[in-house]
């Protein structure tokens, strides 16, 4: 192409672009007209893959900041189905939730820029940036309906707490910045390659606080808390977006820092985000177990989920980082899947996201409830679905690593987990839908669409997981 | 010539003034203004080590640090305004819809 | 050649997304599902039978053997076998799918497309964990055949279902992922040897594990197995679920769903981990001879039928266990053969005590009596099952248990004075239930007007009652495909070879206080 | 051949069990028969075969098919038919062929289905029975063994809707399961020892060492094969089942409990008697065991009014008599008691079975009297068979015990020569006393209400004018087993009464002991004429005793009960074994199963274990949600300790 | 000697009214506070050599941002702190929380301060390894800017443009779409 520089922006770009378009759509269309301008976004979305996959072994590198290396290019896939999974889930509720549909497809489309930036960024100030991009998209995703008090609630918090931790990342890279003199990831590792972490505690500190921020971002027990109630309080497919999407952008970037720049040192990190990873595991599925709003259920689940992919983070090996990238994979098609069924399933002015909504859906709309079942038991990690060789990757990474005891603490929350996810199973299969209630909302056929095509990738990960674990084991071979 | 850890302790004391003024304030612009101090922090860090490494990285990171402040501070007080509307508080105390 | 082994387990899993394509909203078509359904587990019944008939009997091998490359990366292979042991059990569980098809046949009202699925679904994914030869691919029939079982007990189970298929699941997961550790850490442990991973469990059998390595894995094999199958204490899902499930679910769960531990235990836990087995198995042994006892007391002072069959399961399985424990040739072959012959009884009795509760929506003994006059037949079928249960010889469960103790007696006699008592209290519940139930004048009027067996439940109970005769008086038709492979197994494990007594005449005579009746010692 | 034997039985009970319920009395009865009948013939013509060959290899031997092998255990189903089970399979299927006549008329009312439900058990039994007597290793013949036990519950337990029954069948059974235990644990144990259980290859190895001299292996395999025996053959400690298993109908007892199921113990130890011989220690037991039963059971029967019960304790006591014999090493005594009881106690049945029969149920012996010259046929055929028993000389009781008294006292056994012959008096006066209550003085109304209602339908009336006699088929097997009463015992005459005790011959290479019984006969024939002697006064002591008790002086048992009151109340209730059993065993058991094990240990402990640790998870849960207050300043706090714990990890690891 | 004082006097300028931003229940002041703090960081910001970035803090920060504080603090009215006590029953809602942040912030001041004076070579001066000219050099900041950071700087256009449309988006009135 034209300028090797521009090549590896070009997924980016095109996203970017489209998000533009989007804009400029919203900027000229009537006042009652309904555009279908998820297809601007579909189309970049599209674009990006394409792109992504041109550029597929290449490594090219753009402005020395941006790379499009194997491991960059697969979060971007796994970024474009959660995208395009999102937007077709949105399509309906947007216009169903009254939702300002050309800022919400435009903010989507920049914050799937953002992370697709942060995914494949090797310098700590672009990682910033686009953290900031994808972050501040979210915040306002999650309070876009502004009539709602839970959602501009749960916006605001998570706004504050995400300004408050970005700033603990930001003094991180200060320190970064002070001890290695620069922030590109590459000097960084070269520079600390030739320390001993123990000897400068400005080092400890730049750890330290670099991994505060990403463990905000990935919802990490202790700094989870925003989580529960920004994703109870965004809308059902918002939040099934930012479980998604930012956790992808966050692991990616966060795999690519603390595996690669600051890799020679995971002997010293490592037992920190250990406990941490069992913490969060622990702590998301035990919580998980006492609510009845779905939503916050499955924001609980996916704190634990984020555990898991901590394992792999500690497991600090090829098969550990291969296995976050599978997981989260399979882990973003689930749990999307499962917050776009919740999605379809609420009407304007009820969201229908708490448990006893879910009594008897077998009867009313078994092919949903099928659906959801499928998605729920690939989030537990029960074969033959996705979540399932998604576990086994990454626990397989931590018993390799010899963290057969983080192993263990995986496999039983898992099997606490599965307890809650078997709640709403209970609900939609054997329990009888109480009076009072509202009946059953007519489901999109496009969202229906968009489900069946999750539930098929969910079934093609966790039957013929070959070739993504291929590509998964090839991406990681170069991670700058 | 002052020690370069002259300027990090400073910054360092600006910064937990920063997190205090988290928790200690009751008004959500003031935490807004906490977070600035804390970001201003930073920035006094960066420009030090700029200083002390000798070359301008440190500056131009500033420049972005001021951007995103300036962005946060949009989006932020932007959703302050969507709160007040909803009820009528800057307290963060009053809203605690969502819990447990 | 076909591949028969995938046949056996994909039929009937083709067969019930078949049936899951059949709109049924209305319930119009249950009819046409159900027999669809029991034609199609009959076929798969039919496959089972092909593959004995084509099976060489002298062989130890594992044979019909399928390789397909799944994960190379890590060595993980779809890859499928079949020897006399698993043979045996394959058979098993094609025969009762059927009669459980058909025991719910005016049971289930409602959702019989879905009923219908699920037990074919589980039929698959229990076929499936007896073929694996490869970890992965077993661990993942070994989870998958959860989920079908928790919607047949959770859908159309009785009043506590629903706590009784989360206990379910979750007791038997919470056992079940501590062995996925264990075989990750195999796979690690193989590549470390040989620098690659790998699943394939005739290549781990020949892995050199430290001994304190082989204690932790072969503990969490064990802990898994032991809670499918249920030996005491881990044992207290099994009543609820039991309780609960559906009549077919009970069949089911009873006839195969048990022996997945038990033959976890012979596959996998006993012959990868021969040092820790040695070490481990005296105790396993103690805790299944507490488990016939125990299960078999506990059983007797049960008000309900079906917690009254629950409970002498884990009696039964812990003759089962006991006889792996003995790992030789005779405790093995025993206990395999008393995992058919409890296969066959206990799903009869889950069967016929189904029918009762079709019949009066009570389980509970006091609700019955004098039934022996109202229903002649049943009886007579209940009769056969409850005797092929206690062991009577001439019927199945003899053949396994004395097998069984006789094997185990070579091993260590102790063990078989505390198992014997089972034999003793087996008939004390069995009877005194049967005669709570059958004997005596009709006290509820209830039970005056009950119709006797239905052709239907003929259809379902006289093929269990056949064999139960057939396996009691021709037992060598089942014993004899298995032996080689017991034998392999047994040398592998080898740590308990009877010394045999070929000729007595060198023995000394006895002398001194020697009370030991432990003749290789 | 052999297998034929069995074969027509089941057949029999196939027929039967399957359309028997659609056929007509007289069909399904006269097929169970003439299966009976069928399988006698067959056993005379192989017995005849079998007394053509020369002594010394008087063996048959079948092979079926290979029932059960594995590793270096084979199990062909096989039979054997040598001397000593050629007696016993004559004995069972004349006496069964007897009985299932008897039966056609016994059972005549009951309805078809019913009728043919009892002669399916009744075939089943003798099938098992046969399987029992020819087996040739202890695994077929404990398929018998516990096909016997299985029959003798459904037939005790026959009529089920009598809550009685159906206790005593379950109580057969299981009393009889515990004896089996032991005998599986016996079978083991000389498996382990001598690596075979084919009888004769027990035997070939047990003689290659030398008896036993301590309590070893041998012995401790021989007495848990004997506690087997007490299981089925109703000896101390377990024979509690046999007196309730009177609840079945009469034709059962005397054919199952009294000539041929309760004697396979005596039996299985006779077809081991090497095995036997060479654990002395084990042998002395079974002598013991035998006298104390003998003699225990012989005095509850002195009290007892159930005209059944006084039979059954009559059998305990005449099996431990058996046993007796066998444990001083008198195989062929034992058996020959065992053959010559099958013929007599088979009659006292089948007579009391009559008088039942001819009274509509009634049992109570104090309800009777005066039966002598309505039931002529019955009287007579009864009172031979209870001067048989007694022991009075001619008859065939008087030989074989006298045989068991004499070898008793021969080996040195005082004490227990003195217990049996005890035994005997009390025997000779209990046997008498039920016949003078039952068919002698007057017929009496006013005693307690009938003891139990063996006859479904009773009409429950007393019509004193007209009680039928045994009909034909009934009276056909009374009087064939009153000749055999007599007549029996001539095949085994002392030779100190010139005879030539051909039985003994006869049974002697079937033991396969070599000690040379006779020789020492002929010097003991002395010492043998005179306790014949004493033993011919015992008997007719007895029954003077009872002559005079309860003939001629009747209100003298009134007020002997009552001088001995305790001791009466003692042994009317049977030593309270059975209460003493129940309040040992059965309700600490059935207590600490249910409170204890069931909703203490199991529900508590275990399942609270289980449902702890989620309830454990979800009190975690709740208590673990209260962090999330809901206010951003506690996050923000949560957030900030854990950036000091980071960094304070870090900095101070 | 002087260069000393005035870092001390602006330290303890920017110290002491950021101290003042958080100790004030009028937000107005707390802005007004901050904009001094802003200007003595602006001074050290000169002190080290880095004339554009104090300009930048002058105009940018104290100018823009601050602004746009005061108009919403003025926009809504509020200048006291909400007095209403909301649910303090919960234990970590009581008041006495926010000493425990207090006392966090003072031992991250100790964990910094620790962490700084053990870290030696930090105990050189400032701009001791080169000289001012390239630090304060304006055009090469603008080089530096726009090789090194090019991409940055476009990507901060898109941070904006997202800024503004969520701004629009949130604080758009009920029943505008």
């Amino acid at each position: 192409m034209f300028n090797t520089d521009l090549d590896a922006l070009i997924p980016m770009l095109c996203v970017t672009l489209t998000a533009l378009a989007t804009l400029g759509t919203e900027a000229f269309r009537g006042r009652a007209e309904r555009l279908p301008m998820g297809w601007w976004g579909l189309i970049g979305l599209g674009g990006a893959a394409l792109s992504a996959a041109l550029l597929w072994n290449r490594n090219v590198v753009g402005y020395g900041v941006i790379v499009a290396d194997n491991f960059g290019l697969f979060v971007t896939f796994i970024l474009v189905v959660v995208g395009a999974l999102t937007i077709m889930f949105s399509s309906q509720v947007v216009y169903r939730d009254g939702i300002p549909a050309g800022e919400y497809y435009a903010l989507v489309l920049f914050s799937i820029v953002g992370m697709i930036m942060m995914a494949t960024a090797t310098d700590l100030l672009v990682i910033f940036i686009a953290l900031e991009i994808l972050s501040l998209a979210v915040y306002v995703l999650t309070g876009v309906r502004r009539e709602s008090a839970k959602g501009i609630e749960g916006a605001f918090k998570y706004f504050l707490l995400g300004a408050f931790s970005s700033a603990f990342f930001l003094y991180g890279i200060a320190f970064t910045y002070g001890v290695a003199g620069s922030t590109r990831l590459e000097a960084v590792g070269s520079f600390l390659s030739a320390q001993a972490l123990s000897d400068n505690p400005m080092i400890l500190l730049a750890v330290g606080l670099l991994l505060v921020g990403f463990a905000f971002k990935i919802s990490a027990v202790p700094f989870h808390m925003w989580t529960p109630d920004a994703y109870e309080g965004a809308p059902a497919i918002v939040t099934g977006f930012m479980s998604t999407g930012v956790k992808v952008a966050a692991f990616a970037a966060f795999t690519r820092v603390f595996l690669s720049a600051f890799e020679p040192f995971s002997g010293d990190w490592a037992p920190l985000v250990a406990w941490v990873a069992a913490a969060t595991m622990i702590l998301g599925t035990v919580v998980g177990v006492a609510q009845t709003n779905l939503k916050r259920m499955l924001a609980y689940s996916s704190i634990a989920h984020g555990g898991y992919l901590l394992v792999g983070l500690v497991a600090a090996n090829s098969v550990g980082k291969a296995a976050i990238l599978f997981y989260l994979l399979a882990y973003s098609v689930t749990n999307l899947a499962a917050f776009g069924a919740i999605a379809l399933l609420g009407s304007r002015d009820r969201d229908n996201d708490e448990l006893r909504d879910y009594a008897g859906l077998w009867n009313t709309r078994p092919a949903l409830a099928a659906l959801m079942t499928v998605c729920l038991l690939s989030l537990g990690g029960l074969p033959p679905t996705a979540g399932f060789i998604g576990k086994w990757y990454i626990f397989s990474a931590a018993v390799s690593a010899g963290y057969y005891w983080l192993a263990i603490v995986g496999v039983l929350t898992s099997v606490v987990s599965v307890f809650f996810y078997l709640r709403v199973v209970v609900m939609m299969y054997m329990a009888d839908r109480e009076a009072g209630l509202p009946g059953p909302v007519t489901v999109p056929g496009l969202g229906m669409a968009a489900l069946t095509v999750a539930i098929a990738m969910i079934f093609y990960l966790g039957v013929l997981p070959t070739q993504v674990l291929d590509f998964a084991a090839e991406s990681i071979a170069t991670i700058f | 010539m002052i020690p370069l850890h002259h300027y990090l302790i400073v910054s360092a004391v600006l910064f937990a003034i920063g997190t205090a003024g988290v928790f200690l304030r009751r008004n959500l612009i003031t935490i807004l203004l906490s977070v600035e101090i804390m970001l201003n922090a930073v920035n006094l860090t960066f420009v030090a080590f700029g200083r002390y490494r000798g070359d301008v990285d440190g500056q131009i990171i500033t420049f972005f640090v001021m951007t995103v402040a300036a962005a946060e501070a949009a989006v932020g007080l932007a959703l302050i305004i969507a709160l007040f509307r909803h009820r009528e508080s800057l307290n963060p105390d009053a809203f605690t819809s969502l819990k447990w | 050649m076909m591949p028969l082994l995938t046949l056996s387990w994909a039929a009937p899993l083709a067969g019930a997304l078949l049936l899951l394509l059949i709109p049924n909203r209305d319930g119009k078509r249950d009819g046409m599902i159900r027999w669809l359904a029991l034609a199609i587990s009959l076929v798969a019944f039919a496959l089972t039978l092909v593959l004995w008939a084509r099976f060489d009997q002298g062989s130890s091998e594992f044979q019909f053997v399928e390789r397909v490359p799944w994960i190379p990366a890590f060595g993980i292979d779809y890859y499928v076998g079949l020897d006399g042991i698993s043979l045996m059990l394959v058979v098993l569980t094609g025969f009762l799918t059927p009669i459980a098809l058909l025991s719910s046949w005016e049971g289930i009202e409602h959702k019989v497309k879905e009923f219908s699925v699920f037990i074919l679904a589980l039929h698959a994914a229990m076929i499936g964990v007896f073929l694996s030869l490869d970890l992965f691919l077993f661990y993942v029939f070994w989870d998958a055949m959860l989920i079908p079982m928790y919607f047949l007990i959770g859908i159309w189970g009785y009043d506590q279902r629903i706590y009784a298929a989360i206990k379910f699941m979750l007791y038997t997961m919470a056992g079940s992922v501590l062995m996925l550790i264990a075989i990750l850490g195999l796979a690690y442990l193989h590549s470390d040897a040989t620098g690659s991973y790998t699943f394939d469990l005739l290549k781990l059998y020949t892995l050199q594990i430290a001994p304190e390595t082989q204690r932790w894995f072969f503990l969490a094999f064990t802990l898994a197995f032991a809670i499918k199958v249920p030996l005491f204490p881990f044992h207290t899902w099994l009543p609820d679920a039991h309780v609960q499930a559906p009549t077919a679910g009970s069949v089911i769960l009873a006839g195969v769903l048990l022996k997945m531990g038990t033959y976890g235990l012979v596959r996998f836990a006993f012959p990868l981990f021969p040092t820790a087995a040695a070490e481990f198995a005296p105790w396993i042994a103690v805790l299944a001879v507490i488990g016939i006892i125990y299960g078999a007391l506990v059983a007797m002072v049960q008000p309900d039928m079906k917690k009254l069959v629950a409970y002498s399961s884990v009696s039964h399985l812990g003759f089962v266990v006991l006889g792996i424990c003995a790992m030789n040739v005779q405790g093995v072959q025993g206990a395999i053969y008393q995992m058919l012959a409890h296969g066959v009884s206990t799903g009869g009795l889950f069967l016929i005590v189904g029918m009762l509760s079709d019949r009066r929506h009570t389980r509970l003994i006091s609700e019955f009596g004098g039934l022996k006059s109202v229903m002649p037949r049943l009886t007579a079928a209940f009769l056969i099952i409850t005797l092929a249960s206690i062991g009577m010889p001439g019927l199945n469960g003899f053949v396994g248990e004395f097998l069984i103790m006789l094997g185990a007696f070579r091993w260590d006699p102790r063990y078989v004075v505390g198992a014997g008592l089972g034999v003793i209290l087996s008939a004390v519940y069995m009877l005194w239930m049967f005669q709570r139930v059958y004997y005596g004048e009709v006290t509820h009027d209830k039970n005056a007007k009950l119709a006797d067996l239905r052709p239907r439940e003929w259809a379902a109970a006289a093929p269990l009652c056949a064999m139960a005769i057939v396996m009691g008086v021709f037992p060598m038709l089942f014993l004899k495909p298995m032996e080689p492979a017991v034998r392999k197994v047994v040398e592998q494990v080898g740590f308990s070879q009877p010394v045999r007594v070929q000729n007595p005449e060198v023995k000394k005579p006895e002398g001194g206080k020697e009370v030991v009746l432990n003749v290789q010692h | 051949m052999l297998a034929l034997i069995p074969l027509f039985p089941l057949i029999g009970f196939v027929v039967n069990a399957t359309l028997g319920r659609r056929l007509p009395k007289s069909v399904s009865g006269g097929l169970a028969s003439l299966a009976m009948l069928a399988s006698f013939a067959v056993s005379v013509t192989v017995w005849w075969q079998l007394v053509g060959m020369p002594a010394e290899d008087r063996s048959i031997d079948q092979v079926v098919y290979t029932w059960l092998a594995s590793d270096d255990l084979t199990l062909p189903l096989a039979f054997r038919l040598d001397p000593l089970s050629a007696v016993m399979i004559l004995v069972v299927t004349g006496i069964s062929s007897l009985i299932h006549i008897y039966s056609t008329a016994y059972m005549h009312d009951e309805v078809d289905s019913e009728f043919a439900r009892y002669f399916s058990y009744l075939n089943l039994f003798a099938a098992f029975m046969l399987v029992l007597v020819l087996g040739s290793s202890f695994p077929v013949m404990f398929v018998g063994w516990e096909g016997v036990g299985l029959c003798s519950y459904l037939l005790i337990g026959f009529w089920f809707k009598k809550q009685s029954a159906s206790d005593a069948g379950k109580k057969a059974f299981v009393v009889n399961r515990i004896g089996d235990y032991a005998f599986i644990l016996g079978m083991l144990a000389l498996f382990a020892r001598f690596g075979t259980l084919d009888f004769q290859g027990v035997a070939q190895a047990v003689g290659q060492v030398e008896p036993e001299t301590s309590f070893g292996i041998v012995s401790i395999a021989t007495l848990l094969l004997f506690i087997g025996a007490t299981g089925k053959s109703a000896q101390i400690p377990l024979y509690t089942w046999l007196p309730d298993a009177m609840e079945g109908p009469t034709p059962v007892s005397a054919l199952i409990h009294a000539a041929t199921m309760v004697t396979a113990g005596v039996y299985m130890i006779g077809r081991n008697a090497v095995l036997f011989s060479h654990a002395p220690e084990t042998m002395l037991i079974v002598a013991v065991i035998g006298a104390i039963t003998a003699l225990m059971a012989a005095t509850i029967g002195l009290v007892q009014n159930d005209i059944k019960r006084v039979l059954a304790y009559s059998t305990v006591s005449q099996l431990g008599l058996m046993f007796l014999a066998m444990g001083v090493g008198a195989f062929g005594a034992g058996i020959f008691h065992l053959y010559t009881h099958a013929f007599f106690k088979a009659c006292l049945f089948l007579g009391s079975g009559a008088v039942i029969h001819a009274l509509h149920g009634e049992q109570d012996i104090r309800n009777m009297g005066g039966l002598r010259k309505q039931l002529p046929i019955t009287f007579s055929t009864f009172a031979i068979a209870t001067i048989a028993i007694a022991g009075v000389p001619g008859l065939a009781g008087f030989f074989s015990k006298d045989e068991i008294l004499f070898e008793t006292f021969a080996e040195g056994h005082t004490i227990l020569w003195f217990v049996a012959a005890l035994t005997s008096l009390l025997t000779a006066t209990y046997m008498s006393r039920l016949v003078y209550l039952t068919f002698f003085g007057q017929r009496r109304n006013g005693a307690p209400a009938a003891h139990g209602h063996d006859h479904g339908h009773g009409h429950g009336a007393h019509d004193h004018g007209h009680l039928h006699d045994a009909p034909p088929a009934m009276a056909l097997a009374l009087i064939v087993l009153a000749i055999g009463s007599i007549a029996a015992g001539y095949i085994g005459l002392p030779h100190a009464l010139g005879g030539h005790n051909v039985l003994h011959a006869w049974l002697e290479p079937a033991f396969g002991l070599h000690e040379a019984v006779a020789e020492g006969e002929a010097d003991h024939a002395s010492l043998e004429l005179s306790l014949m002697g004493v033993s011919t006064l015992i008997a007719f002591a007895g029954i003077a005793i009872a002559t005079f008790i309860w003939l001629w002086r009747r209100e003298l048992a009134a007020s002997l009960a009552q001088t001995f009151a305790p001791l009466y109340r003692l042994l009317l209730n049977k030593y309270y074994v059975d209460e003493l059993y129940d309040a040992t065993i059965v309700q600490p058991i059935k207590v600490v199963s249910q409170q204890g094990l069931w909703r203490g240990f199991d529900v508590r402990i275990i399942d609270g274990a289980v449902n702890g640790t989620g309830a454990l998870v979800s009190g975690g849960s709740a208590v673990l949600r209260r962090l999330q207050t809901g206010s951003v300043r506690t996050y923000a706090g949560s957030l900030f300790m854990g950036v000091v714990v980071v960094l304070g990890y870090y900095l101070w690891r | 000697m002087p260069e000393i004082v005035t870092f001390y006097l602006l330290a303890g300028i920017l110290v002491v009214s950021s101290a003042l931003v958080i100790g004030q229940r009028n937000p107005m002041y707390s802005v007004l506070f901050l904009i001094v703090a802003f200007a003595a960081l602006a001074g050290l910001y000169i002190q080290l050599d880095a004339p554009f970035v104090a300009v930048a803090q002058i105009i940018i920060y104290a100018g823009a941002i601050m602004v746009l504080f005061l108009f919403v603090v003025m926009l809504l009215n509020a200048p006291q702190e909400d007095a209403a006590e909301w649910d303090r029953t919960h234990p970590l809602r009581r008041p006495g929380m926010a000493r425990v942040g207090a006392v966090l912030a003072g031992v991250l001041i100790l964990q910094l301060a620790y962490a700084l004076v053990r870290a030696n070579e930090l105990q050189a001066p400032v701009g001791s390894q080169t000289g001012p000219a390239i630090v304060s050099n304006v055009r090469e900041l603008g080089k530096v800017l726009f090789d090194r950071h090019a991409f940055a700087f476009e990507a901060t256009s898109i941070l904006i443009l997202v800024a503004m449309v969520g701004a629009v988006v949130l604080a758009r009135r009920e029943g505008e779409s």
